[in-house]
């Protein structure tokens, strides 16, 4: 084994630049598509801040006594998808309404009773429902006693939602597409690395070598070329993402969104990608020239 | 196929053919060799001499016929089990096959890092047999920048240091003049005497009148009956 | 010219597997590069579409005279940064009030005076502005006379603009990023290509064949390499926009936005892209190996 | 460097060093050849004969010492008339030098299409200098699949082709037979009373005596008094 390693690495050292090309290729790649998971992974983060937003507004039918109103809070609070709920009672919405309505204060002073109902703001559970799993929800909320009707969201939330969507899921093509491309391109870049070996190999077979003793050495370079391609493109990318977060700091975003790095699982995972990579470039290469 | 009467036959061609396309590279190749002998393959440019030690050592498969090894049939032999037929032979090849980026040291010692040899056993072998064909103040170069007769002395050094069973040299003083081409003469009357067996591809009549050994002719890929040779 | 073109084809045919992953290795990189520039392209359209929804109100002063308001009209109009504006009369606000809060109605039918004010809804020029542009413009028109105070957005616009120029940020470094990688890799798998012809460019300098003898036929095969790349790759992505906005019409997406093709100029460009580089692998290669 | 006397000195060294590190592969080396000459340079393997003539090609720089070339000074030669100077020059290179994935024909033809002839003309002359070798039926066959003696063969055709005035033939007949080296042989003596000057290097001291022919001698680089050849 450490003859193998030993072998590996003085051949590395013999085709630098080939080598280089092949890391750098690696690198790169990996890079490309960690910053992408990373540029997902914050817009994913932002959506779910959002949507924690996004409430179910209960109106309570007028005139209901409040020990039913306790029992609504309970069956609301039992149902599926409900996370917390608070109680607003018409009061306060009243009070809320003049604060928010000042300049049209005048309407207000002019009423003598309060015309608003009371109402439960309900805390979704989970944050991935899409708009369909809020409208079963309001559906289900709606057909329980003692409410006389259900209102949700906004119009941007639908569009939000929307947006969100086709984010998520050019997000995910285009994140397949980057990945595949890379095991691809890095695994011919191996290739082609191969074809300057190829008279080697054959030599090699010709004095008696087995087909074990002739692959070792390119396994383990093409796995030291993956975790160096990979350490190189995740260290970039934190770079990368140090750079750009400390500019931010300063910029617009601070106030209510940070950007976060990759988990270091995911990191690992990232490397693990490359190290993939380059054992894949060399079994395809080494079963086409091993062939006979 | 006859069945091996004789303990001592090493190789054995059957009804031999060998085809690229249309052409007959080799043409009903009947022959066998016996353990030790020194055997002179001669015939004039493109008569197939490199083409019968090819057949011999797998580089490539014969298009009809039966070759034995050893008593093991070629054209039964595994992908496993290939490795350690070559392993049998010492091969010189007529263009030198040495690994361009690796140095003079490592192509040799290739041949017995493959059947397991430990390091230090390697360093020493690979200086002596270096010294043997006069090349030790080369153990660092690489091929390229090595002169023709040098690089063949040291595709020389790689076939003899295995210890093989089988010699198989294609033209191997072919670019060597006389004083060189004697040394490697030498060495290989000196592995025959130790009970190798040399089978020589060359076109020099002079090589061949240097060693006594029995000698076949091909000519177009047949072989001639033995009275066409004069020596 | 000809004669180099003819060389050109027959040493791509004899070299047809490196030939290939050469081409696919281009239009893999142009794929990727292109589908990042189709999702920022669609991104930005909706984002486009939604920004021209950002609206300035303007409410009027109470007791302004019409002939105070049609001069109030004409400034707003003069400002610099306004498109258009809409005047709402305060009884049309009132009315759409009504509408929206038939919950509620129960206030309305309570008042004796309109308690509204006059107001203007004004659309801004230009869609590229920031948070910070609509403020400028906002107090800009608060300081006119009998205007009584501005409003404009609502708490999502400002996250809305936030997101938007994150992702439009993040959008340029990471196309800017595919694009240098993707010249890069191209570059490097010519670049490998070249080292199995080493041995044939050394001959033929060693037969007298001139530098530019030597050079045309490479030039010719990464220039159609490019073109090839190129063509396949942009023909792959509008293939998966087909798909993909076919399968969007029948999803969520119907009713408000449609993604859209990349227009025919930037697909040429992004083919141009491709020989360039095709041909900067081979300046690149070439300079290496004639150096001598 | 003492003034050309002579109108009709093609070649003329004048204290050529060649260093490959410590080694000197060549040794203050003096010479002239003459427009018409048939030089041999002899000498075992590793004296530097190849060398001496990569010299003359500029297929490496000199490492001290002036090459005049038809009088022109070849450390003064810039990058843009190398490929006239090596048109010059037709060359049989010690290892072949063909390109293994053109065909015969191709490998020859560019000689040709090097210096802007047209394609009829490649055709027939192509065709013709196969037929001299005795290889026209390998016309469309890939150096690889030659055997040593056939790849030689298309090497002196691809060097004679262009009509060159100088010929370097590095060990020309090294793996042909008899026969075939007699065929290249009197193809070299044409080519020379064609007008032509001829410089083999070879260590077959049969291909030297064969032929009437100036011989110098080579021995670790250096140029031996001319005394110390036994022919
Ligand atoms: N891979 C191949 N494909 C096609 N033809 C081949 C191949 N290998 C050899 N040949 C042909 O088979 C014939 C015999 O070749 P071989 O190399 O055995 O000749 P040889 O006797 O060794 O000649 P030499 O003395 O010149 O080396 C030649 O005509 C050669 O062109
Ligand atoms: N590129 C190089 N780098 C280092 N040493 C070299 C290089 N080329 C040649 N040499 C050395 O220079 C010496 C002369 O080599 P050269 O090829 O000229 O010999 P030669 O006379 O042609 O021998 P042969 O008859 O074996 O072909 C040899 O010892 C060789 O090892
Ligand atoms: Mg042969
Ligand atoms: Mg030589």
């Amino acid at each position: 084994m450490i003859f193998f390693v030993k072998r590996a690495i003085k051949d590395m050292n013999g085709n630098r630049f080939i080598n280089a090309v092949t890391i750098v290729t690696i690198a790169l790649s990996i890079f490309i598509v960690s910053a992408f998971g990373l540029f997902f992974h914050n817009v994913n983060n932002l959506m779910d801040t959002w949507k924690k937003g996004v409430r179910i507004l209960a109106y309570v039918k007028k005139h209901t006594k409040e020990s039913q109103i306790t029992e609504l809070k309970d069956k609301i609070q039992a149902t599926q998808g409900v996370a917390s709920l608070t109680f607003i009672s018409k009061e306060e919405s009243l009070n809320q309404m003049k604060d928010h309505m000042k300049r049209q204060a005048a309407i207000f002073k002019k009423l003598k009773e309060n015309p608003l109902p009371d109402v439960f703001e309900i805390q979704m559970v989970g944050i991935q429902q899409g708009m369909d799993d809020i409208e079963i929800l309001a559906t289900r909320i709606e057909s329980l006693p003692h409410v006389s009707s259900v209102e949700y969201g906004q119009k941007w939330l639908g569009r939000f939602m929307t947006m969100f969507n086709l984010i998520k899921f050019s997000g995910f093509a285009l994140c397949g597409t980057f990945l595949m491309a890379s095991v691809f391109i890095v695994a011919n870049t191996i290739r082609l690395l191969f074809y300057s070996k190829q008279e080697e190999i054959e030599i090699m077979r010709l004095v008696g070598a087995s087909d074990n003793f002739i692959k070792a050495p390119f396994y383990v370079e093409g796995i030291i070329q993956g975790v160096l391609g990979g350490v190189i493109g995740v260290t970039a990318l934190l770079i990368t993402y140090l750079l750009i977060s400390s500019n931010m700091e300063q910029g617009i975003l601070v106030d209510f969104l940070s950007i976060r790095f990759l988990p270091i699982k995911i990191c690992l995972g990232i490397i693990l990608c490359g190290i993939v990579a380059g054992w894949l470039g060399c079994y395809l290469s080494l079963k086409q020239i091993l062939k006979y | 196929m006859p069945e091996s009467n004789d303990e001592n036959t090493i190789i054995r061609m059957f009804r031999v053919y060998k085809r690229y396309g249309a052409q007959n590279a080799l043409a009903d190749i009947n022959l066998d060799i016996r353990r030790n002998d020194f055997l002179f393959v001669n015939g004039p440019s493109g008569a197939g001499k490199s083409t019968l030690l090819k057949l011999l050592y797998l580089g490539e498969p014969v298009s009809e016929g039966q070759i034995l090894i050893n008593g093991m049939n070629l054209s039964r032999v595994s992908r496993k089990r290939i490795p350690d037929l070559r392993r049998t032979f010492g091969i010189i090849f007529q263009d030198y096959k040495l690994i361009s980026n690796k140095t003079v040291f490592e192509n040799i010692a290739l041949v017995l890092e493959v059947s397991g040899h430990k390091s230090k056993y390697i360093q020493k072998k690979v200086k002596s047999v270096l010294r043997t064909v006069g090349m030790e103040s080369k153990i660092d170069a690489y091929p390229p920048t090595l002169s023709g007769g040098e690089q063949q002395r040291i595709a020389v050094a790689r076939a003899i240091t295995g210890d093989p069973k089988i010699l198989l040299a294609d033209e191997p003083t072919g670019s060597l003049d006389a004083e060189s081409a004697m040394i490697i003469l030498n060495l290989l009357k000196e592995y025959h005497s130790g009970g190798g067996t040399v089978i020589i591809a060359t076109h020099d009549k002079e090589l061949i009148r240097s060693i006594r050994g029995r000698i076949i002719y091909l000519q177009d890929g047949q072989l001639q009956i033995p009275k066409a040779i004069e020596v």
